[in-house]
């Protein structure tokens, strides 16, 4: 009997894209600025996905995929590129009338843990007293308890793909985030029924040296689909510690939103391009390894 | 000693943590962030901080490029932040855009939240927030778009709004402790929770401070204190937490804290 | 090839794990624990497994004392277990004290839970296992106070009793598949979820089988097959992974696998 | 103005007893044989404390003090030493009729989280279909979404005092632990009233090198009560990679079950007794330091 073949995840970013149906929900993993699946967005943009339900912590994934028409519903607690206060597509978006549904940054991972748990919902106090509450997909619920306290339901903000973008991978989906911080991202994994992986490196299992690096595994490989190599594919935004946001970019970026006239300058020049031309606009590699550390 | 509006603001600002025990002070825009630095350094040691990015730091960092490597003393990511926050462990001070009598603030959209006006950040973490730990407010510019007559256009920080409580009664993790502007200190100690004034900056006075609100104002009983100039000791931390200086850009023209000395 | 029963049984069990996909495969106590690493050996490369501390490897790691340092794939510390198996990625075989015609197992006490006769483990994550991922079963001692009559003495893991659910529906997670005995395998397959065998060890014949059980069992239709003798190559792999022959300590006077041969 | 003097939560075992009353409900961390704070369950024998409802994923911390009668009521999953797997003490106490709370393991860390996140209950399938949810303190909630499932709802697991045992620990109470595994320490420091601490060292802030080490840190310091210095302190549990489990004086920690006066005996020479001459007794500093690797 000959042994059946190992594992292999790897695909190409248009082989991720390919996991991404119109009509989906999907979770962008990072934080604003800070390690957003830029590459793989990009890619999104140049497909003919659309209609797309998008929960993020948002950056300029959101600004983008909004300014691209490619958002049917936005579900958010923020959008923005932190020294950037208010991402401006999302801008333009948001005041066009983009359908959104608001939520507080820690509902909405409350909500992701309850999907990655596959219960129907969670209960919690945040949104009691706020607007955020008035929106009628959440209900209440009442501790069966002597406290008979009456809190809301928080229903769990199920996926079908999660987007990531890690440091490394090998070909099994094993990961490693080297981040300062983690953000959300194991509990979008947990949400979605695939996990669709951007790794700065491709390396061997025995190069991850899990052995010693186990605190920034993330999460098991079972719950990951597929792997891409992208490298700087954070890139405006940071991957630290292997690079930082690219600030100067990000305010180009930010300045395309002033007209679809820019817009469509902006996206000539950096989205519809492959990864390698992406990266010659940017200034190359060497430049963006020599941006200084963001203060926060 | 001579000292600008905004530093009497830090100054003032920074006595909201004096009595909080050990938690995390969180000052979001450099005024509030520097009157936590100050609350640290002079009033409680206790208190966590962090570097604005996930680290708790040993001492306040101080604003803007820095000359010296930070002294950490404990993680803060984000996931972190949810925990510690759900047990109440923190105070923060945030600038809102909008707040109304019920001490409710906005920072997510001007005008219908289906297709607003002027679409802002987003709710952020502010509900959460609201009902968890104690939180004081920062409004640079009092005036009536910022402290509303009825309700702020989407309620992101919750309030003392009976309307919007089972039975009328707020969770007991709501705990909203100051409003800091430009032109006076208030609380939350007036009649059923109203918003009441209980210190007046230099020159200004309680009725300047009504005409510029959209609600009635409760006052402290008797003459309103002025508030305090800072002292000498205050002065010199926020210089060492503002080496650039970047306190004198927050307020338009920098006043001085005096207006009478202008 | 001659075989011992434990071998047998290490067989049998890795098959259990060959259709799963990527799922962690967890074996409790020795045979089990063989089985696992058969099956991701020779099977299904796919599955996950663990050093049995809170490491995922490459490689399946032979029992007792190691000779080379284990392959970490992966970090499995126990929150993250409960992660993981909350959303049923995982297949374990477990060894209980006790089990029912429903399937439901017992590993913590006999007797009253009260004050029990003999206070064994307590339910360890047999609750949550049963209703969130696959499971199946390893008695090493197939009788009726294994295989009991009635319910067991503490329900640990859930089984297919109507009577223990709402409207009589088991929570969509409950998947029981295999039950290896040293007399016979057996599946959940018969009517209404009915444990039945479906091959028995050579040697062994149903009455003897069922004369052992508090319950009664299906079977198959027809003649009821023999389970397979492991092949040479499964029996390497067993040799590989137990160098120091632990599994030869597992069944009282290590039986051969055809018990006609002893 | 004088600065006001710095934090300092630095006391001494018997200072950290001082803070556990009888009748309190309390947590012990760790897992079975693993990071056990065993100088801290001592002191604890040696002191008045009584009636104590205990929760603990249980080793010879439960052991202990189940043969010291300072039990009133225990909640547990399993209490095992791993290579024993069932805790003979226990099993002497389980069989002459110690009160009993019998959960989960998965379901009591998250009746923890329920307690730590200061909500009544949280809801769970775990329990559905076991005995286990009989158990009356259970309630049932239904989801208030359309598909009406009815859950377990499992009501916070509240600690008046959480007991657990890190490697490192400044006077501030920044703590480190460096274990492979971390258990449910973090849980269980926020679901208590009190956190009372052992440190196999406790070293200054810039020694714990948290830039270096942050994902070593499992919460944040406003939670830490106290802080006592416990040089093996975990022991014969182990603290590893400082130092590994002492199989053989679990061994006849275990032997000492099997009367009351054996227990007696083992009391007097290994509980009874100073720290100093506990590790005297056990073979000292270097013994312990060369306990092999123990294999699960």
């Amino acid at each position: 009997m000959s042994k059946p073949l190992p594992l292999n995840k790897v695909t190409s970013l248009d082989g991720l894209v390919g996991q991404i149906k119109s009509g989906m929900t999907i979770g962008i993993g990072g934080w604003a600025t800070r390690r957003k699946p830029m590459a793989l967005v990009r890619a999104l943009l140049r497909s003919d996905v659309k209609d797309l339900t998008v929960f993020a912590y948002g950056g300029p994934d959101i600004g983008m995929l909004a300014a691209a028409g490619k958002i049917k519903k936005l579900i958010f607690a923020f959008v923005s590129m932190d020294h950037i206060p208010i991402e401006p597509h999302f801008k333009n978006a948001r005041q066009a009338g983009l359908p959104v549904m608001e939520l507080d940054e820690g509902m909405a991972q409350w909500m992701l843990r309850a999907a990655g748990m596959r219960l129907p919902f969670l209960p919690t106090r945040v949104g009691i007293g706020t607007s955020i509450a008035d929106n009628p997909m959440f209900k209440r619920v009442t501790s069966p308890f002597e406290d008979g306290e009456e809190l809301i339901a928080a229903p769990a903000l199920k996926l079908d793909a999660a987007l990531l973008h890690v440091h490394r991978s090998d070909e099994k989906g094993n990961v490693l985030t080297l981040s300062p911080d983690t953000f959300f991202d194991d509990l979008m994994a947990r949400a979605a029924d695939k996990t669709l992986i951007t790794a700065e490196q491709i390396v061997s299992t025995a190069e991850l040296d899990l052995a010693r690096n186990a605190r920034y595994h993330p999460f098991e490989r079972a719950i990951v689909t597929a792997v891409a190599e992208a490298p700087f594919g954070a890139h405006p935004t940071s991957a630290a510690p292997d690079y930082e946001l690219d600030m100067a970019h990000l305010k180009a970026y930010a300045a395309s939103a002033e007209s679809p006239e820019v817009w469509a300058s902006y996206r000539t020049k950096y989205v519809d391009v492959s990864p390698e031309d992406y990266l010659a606009a940017v200034g190359g590699a060497d430049a963006i390894r020599k941006s200084p550390k963001a203060i926060y | 000693m001579s000292y600008s509006l905004a530093e009497l603001i830090i100054s003032a600002g920074a006595l909201v943590w004096r009595d909080d025990g050990e938690v995390l002070a969180t000052g979001i825009t450099p005024l509030p962030r520097l009157a936590a630095s100050v609350a640290k350094s002079l009033y409680n040691p206790a208190l966590m901080i962090t570097d604005g990015e996930c680290y708790f730091v040993e001492e306040p960092v101080p604003l803007g490029p820095r000359s010296a490597p930070i002294k950490v003393e404990g993680w803060a990511p984000y996931p972190r932040t949810f925990d510690n926050l759900w047990i109440g462990k923190r105070h923060a001070m945030v600038a809102p855009v909008q707040i109304d009598r019920f001490g409710q603030t906005n920072i997510s959209v001007i005008g219908d939240h289906a297709k607003p006006k002027a679409a802002l950040l987003g709710a952020r973490g502010f509900p959460g927030n609201s009902i968890n730990h104690a939180n004081s407010y920062f409004f640079p510019s009092h005036n009536k778009r910022a402290l509303v007559a009825g309700e702020v256009d989407f309620v992101c920080s919750a309030g003392y709004n009976p309307a919007r409580y089972v039975q009328g009664k707020p969770p007991r993790g709501l705990d909203l402790r100051a409003i800091i502007t430009n032109l006076c200190v208030m609380d939350f100690n007036g009649p059923n929770k109203a918003i009441r004034v209980t210190s007046l900056h230099p020159g200004v006075s309680f009725d300047e401070v009504q005409d510029n609100t959209g609600f009635e104002l409760a006052r402290v009983e008797g003459e309103i204190p002025t508030t305090p100039a800072p002292s000498a000791e205050v002065l010199a931390e926020i210089a060492r937490f503002d080496p650039h200086n970047i306190r004198a850009t927050i307020l338009k023209d920098n006043p001085p804290g005096d207006r009478r000395a202008a």
